[in-house]
């Protein structure tokens, strides 16, 4: 599938965010973008993902032929990831049981991944930090999502749980599914990626 | 600020217009403040029995009795009467126009199971309608018979709305019969008389009730005075209420 | 002191007799008032959720309004109501004044703004993440509702527990449309008007504290759910 | 129809005559319902505090109570309230029965409660840092709730609103222990119940049309200070 | 100022987070505190600030005898900081204000630091994930406190904010205050710091 951005701008008030005028990601690809803090990433990416409308422009998804329309899901993940007020497990089967399934076993398997297995029963609010964001990581990847947009998901995660989430982002990849990672650092996520956009000054550049 | 007293009464004297009216004859020669607590008979007796008012004025022989015996009250005189009357729907279905007596009537309604609407609320005027109902041997059990648990002028407008009738002191009806969807079916039965009594609370008992400025005003009610301001008001031209001093 | 206190030992004995009048009363009052919270509850939290996430011109207009019925007596709504269902007014027609089911409408005129008022503050109060954090998970627009309504359901709960206090507590409207009429519209509230404007005061203080038992038998089970159901931990 | 739209234009042509003795009873409801509203609020807030952030063992029996006593009747707190102040209650040397501040005291048990639930309920909904954060840069305790008090306020104007509204409609109370005496206790309610007693509707509706206008005229101003200070932004 | 915990313990239900025997912290030290996600770093730092009560143990506050009040401040900061609901500059503003204090010349050279001149009026509820950070610091240092707790601060920051930080926390060390920095990554603000604490399976280590 492909999410294509045309003629998008931002303002708020009289001042503009940022102006683009053309823009593709296709589920496949590995996009890092970076830019100063308030250049607007997490706008966009919001925008992206269908969550806030701007303030001109357009925002379309078009589905592949062959493509069922779970694998068109567009997921963002939130900077700091709001947990609902339930347990671990719950969090992770939120997304499937809006869809009417339950499938155990991938909870489980994704909650191995996410390393939090042995975490399944306690209330999300207690979590740790680093808890916190694969927990929200956890929640977005048992959905299979066709585009991944990971708003600075490594900032609290120590060296272990970042090489898991590399782990995990290399299978979801594997299968076909795309992902746009805001990210201040380099580091092993960002390695995984094979275009590097870079908003700042109202305006995007390295899109090829 | 002035001495003040204060006076339970009834609803039937305070909502009819008659207390405003006798207050301000009153309030042309005296300065004495007057302070009118409107409640139904049986909770302006309890709040004289209580000492929370100095005197009352209420319809409720059987009760006023009863408490003046236990020592609540004193100097109790009678001051004026108005009558009840029945009043049902302009079809009158069960042709109580037609009867001689408040009793007949009540047969007859009771006859056809008309709806009737009692008040229900041991207030003078419930009392007064049980007193009649028992001369037909028990209380009524037709399933005509509605109690509304509410005060005079609520149950005339049930009535009005469910077409039933029902029994009512002829003041409240005055008021409020342009308003009704009812009239007035029989009426000057000598049982249907309603006689006022004014009762001091007894100082005995409360010490801080005021006793004497409680009496000055009963006296004026009960003196050619008041008399005669009771024997001038009047709704729509009719009088309400006949001065009864003995 | 003595007065209250045979009032107060006096009403517990009339209680214990067990007096089959006054539990269909109990019984009036609450199918009246359950039914009413029932279903004025969904339109209300929506009518809330709209007002909390949408931006429209008379949007707080609207909200003044909501807020501001709040403070017109029970016995005004209640006389309004009467208007409309008298058989000289406009819904005379359907032959509603004086039984339950005009009753149930007057307090759901009542509980409605209510539940509005402190819906809208529970969903303001509430994370503004939830609803993106759900929608991006592919809930639908209902789903989200739902979701956020569970996100919330602690102040949900109180202004649930709120508006039941209002209308099983309110007399005005159930007196003017209902009527008070024994075995068919008399409920707790018209039952202690009457016996407290007799001056029987015994009897009032005695079915206050069976509204006040059955309330707490509700709240108790409700604050438990609640209490145990929450661990503490402070933010990081 | 004609009926209800003759009541409406008829209470407005009274209202609009203006007359001096209506204003008094206005007065007297906005008087007495400020003063209790003023006089609860601290203590209210004070307590819905304690509940919501410190654990004692019979914390939730009390929220239980508190709530439950919503659900008692207004009339039945006044019935309680006349027998502590009557003469011959435990209190009657105080002289209040039958005044301005009997009534103010109703409506303060009448408040309170509320007060406590709501606060409660909207300091339940604040974020946890918020206390932490505060005591870390400085605050002392007192400081430090007063922080919270800023963070939640649109709840708690909620909480206010509602409180307001619950005593300035109440007429059980002010019935009961004000005695509805002219020039002195008699408020906006219980001059509503006088008059339609009298089946003045028209009075009744004038009233009730005066205690929505002037609680509208409340809540926009309110409203309009809460939708014009707040900006919205999607979470990060 | 001296900050001295003694046998503290920190345990949920049955299980011991962590057991600390003895601990110091005084003011102009710098300690870089690190360990796995869910370790207990915020917890520890927590109580250290006072903000929690540990299982069992002792935490002490030890005053030079020349300090004013306000040096023997102790200021937490949040792995993801509270705002308060109100505009930039009165966030700043607000510890100033509970002393009655207000400073204007202060807060503005703090704003400036901070990079967050040109936000003052916005509320802060509007700001980046960047700026957020930036303006829990500075409302924290413009209290000068005697030790500040510092819990992954740099995590949503960009470089130019990393060093502005960077710049802004070897001021205050200069000026004698301690800190205490939790992180996962090193970087610029852990090379500032003398000391190592590691936490890690219910231990700290690296304490000299
Ligand atoms: N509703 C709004 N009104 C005014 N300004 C806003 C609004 N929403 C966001 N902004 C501003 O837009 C800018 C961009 O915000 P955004 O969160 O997209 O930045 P970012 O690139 O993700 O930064 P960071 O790296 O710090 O997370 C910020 O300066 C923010 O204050
Ligand atoms: N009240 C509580 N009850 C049970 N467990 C708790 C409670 N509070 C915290 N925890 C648990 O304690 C552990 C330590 O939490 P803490 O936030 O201190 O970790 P951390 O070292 O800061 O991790 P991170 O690097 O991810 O921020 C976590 O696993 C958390 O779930
Ligand atoms: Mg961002
Ligand atoms: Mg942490």
């Amino acid at each position: 599938m492909r999410l294509e951005l045309t003629k998008v701008r931002q303002s708020f008030g009289e001042q503009d965010l940022f102006v683009i005028d053309q823009l593709q990601l296709i589920s496949g690809s590995a996009v890092h973008l970076h830019g100063p803090n308030g250049a607007g990433k997490s706008t966009l990416m919001k925008i992206m993902a269908g969550l806030q409308k701007p303030t001109a422009g357009q925002v379309k998804r078009i589905a592949d032929a062959d493509e069922s329309d779970l694998q068109q899901a567009v997921i963002y993940l939130h900077q700091n990831p709001y947990l609902f007020d339930t347990n671990v497990r719950k969090n992770v089967e939120y997304g499937l049981r809006l869809q009417g399934r339950k499938d155990p076993k991938k909870v489980d398997r994704v909650l191995q991944w996410a390393g939090l297995d042995h975490l399944q029963q306690r209330q999300a609010h207690l979590l740790s930090g680093g808890e916190r964001q694969r927990l929200a990581l956890a929640r977005a990847l048992v959905l299979d999502p066709a585009l991944i947009l990971l708003d600075e998901p490594t900032s609290n995660l120590d060296a272990g749980s970042l090489e898991r989430i590399e782990q995990m982002l290399k299978d979801l990849h594997q299968r076909g599914t795309g992902f746009l990672l805001s990210c201040h650092q380099d580091n092993a996520l960002t390695k995984l990626c094979n275009q590097h956009w870079r908003l700042a000054d109202g305006s995007l550049s390295g899109v090829d | 600020a002035a001495e003040s007293i204060r006076l339970a009464t009834t609803t039937s004297t305070y909502n009819s217009g008659l207390l405003g009216h006798l207050l301000s004859a009153y309030g042309e020669n005296h300065t004495l403040e007057v302070q009118v607590i409107s409640v139904g008979t049986g909770k302006a007796l309890r709040m004289a029995q209580n000492g929370d008012v100095d005197l009352v004025m209420t319809h409720a022989p059987a009760a006023e009795a009863a408490f003046i015996d236990q020592g609540f009250g004193i100097e109790a005189h009678s001051v004026m009467y108005n009558d009840f009357i029945l009043v049902g729907p302009k079809a009158d279905p069960a042709n109580v126009h037609g009867s001689h007596t408040v009793i007949e009537g009540l047969q007859r309604i009771a006859q056809v199971n008309s709806k009737f609407i009692s008040r229900g609320d041991d207030s003078g005027t419930h009392k007064k309608e049980l007193q009649l109902w028992q001369h037909l041997g028990a209380s009524p059990t037709f399933s005509g018979y509605l109690e509304s648990g509410r005060g005079m002028g609520h149950s005339l407008q049930m009535a009005s709305e469910l077409g039933a009738y029902t029994m009512t002191d002829r003041g409240t009806w005055l008021a409020l019969k342009q308003k009704l969807h009812l009239q007035l079916v029989l009426e000057s039965d000598p049982r249907l008389l309603n006689p006022y009594k004014v009762i001091l609370v007894n100082p005995a008992r409360h010490v801080h009730v005021k006793v004497d400025e409680a009496r000055s005003f009963a006296q004026w009610l009960v003196n050619p005075e008041g008399q005669a301001a009771i024997g001038s008001f009047r709704i729509n031209g009719e009088p309400l209420f006949v001065p009864a001093a003995e | 002191m003595n007065e209250l206190w045979h009032t107060f030992s006096a009403a517990i004995t009339q209680l214990a007799s067990g007096d089959p009048m006054l539990w269909g009363i109990v019984g009036v009052s609450f199918s009246v008032s359950a039914s009413a919270l029932f279903i004025a509850l969904l339109p209300a939290l929506s009518v809330g959720f709209v007002l909390a996430y949408f931006r429209f011109p008379s949007r707080w207009a609207l909200i003044s309004l909501l807020n501001s019925l709040l403070a017109v007596p029970t016995v005004v709504v209640g006389l309004v109501l009467y208007m409309m269902l008298s058989r000289s007014g406009p819904l005379g027609d359907l032959n509603l004044l004086f039984t339950r089911p005009a009753m149930i409408i007057g307090q759901i005129l009542l509980c409605f703004p209510l539940l509005v008022a402190m819906s809208l503050s529970a969903f303001q109060a509430a994370d503004h993440r939830v609803l993106e954090t759900a929608k991006t998970l592919g809930a639908s627009p209902w789903q989200a509702f739902v979701t956020l309504l569970f996100e919330v359901r602690f102040a949900l709960l109180a202004a649930l527990v709120t508006a039941f206090g209002r209308i099983i507590a309110e007399v005005g409207s159930a007196m003017m449309v209902g009527g008070n009429i024994l075995h068919h519209t008399r409920n707790i509230t018209t039952a202690i008007a009457l016996e407290t404007g007799k001056g029987e005061f015994v009897q009032g203080v005695a079915l206050g504290i069976v509204l006040l038992t059955l309330a707490l038998v509700l709240n108790v089970s409700l604050g438990w759910m609640q209490s145990h159901s929450r661990v503490l931990r402070h933010g990081t």
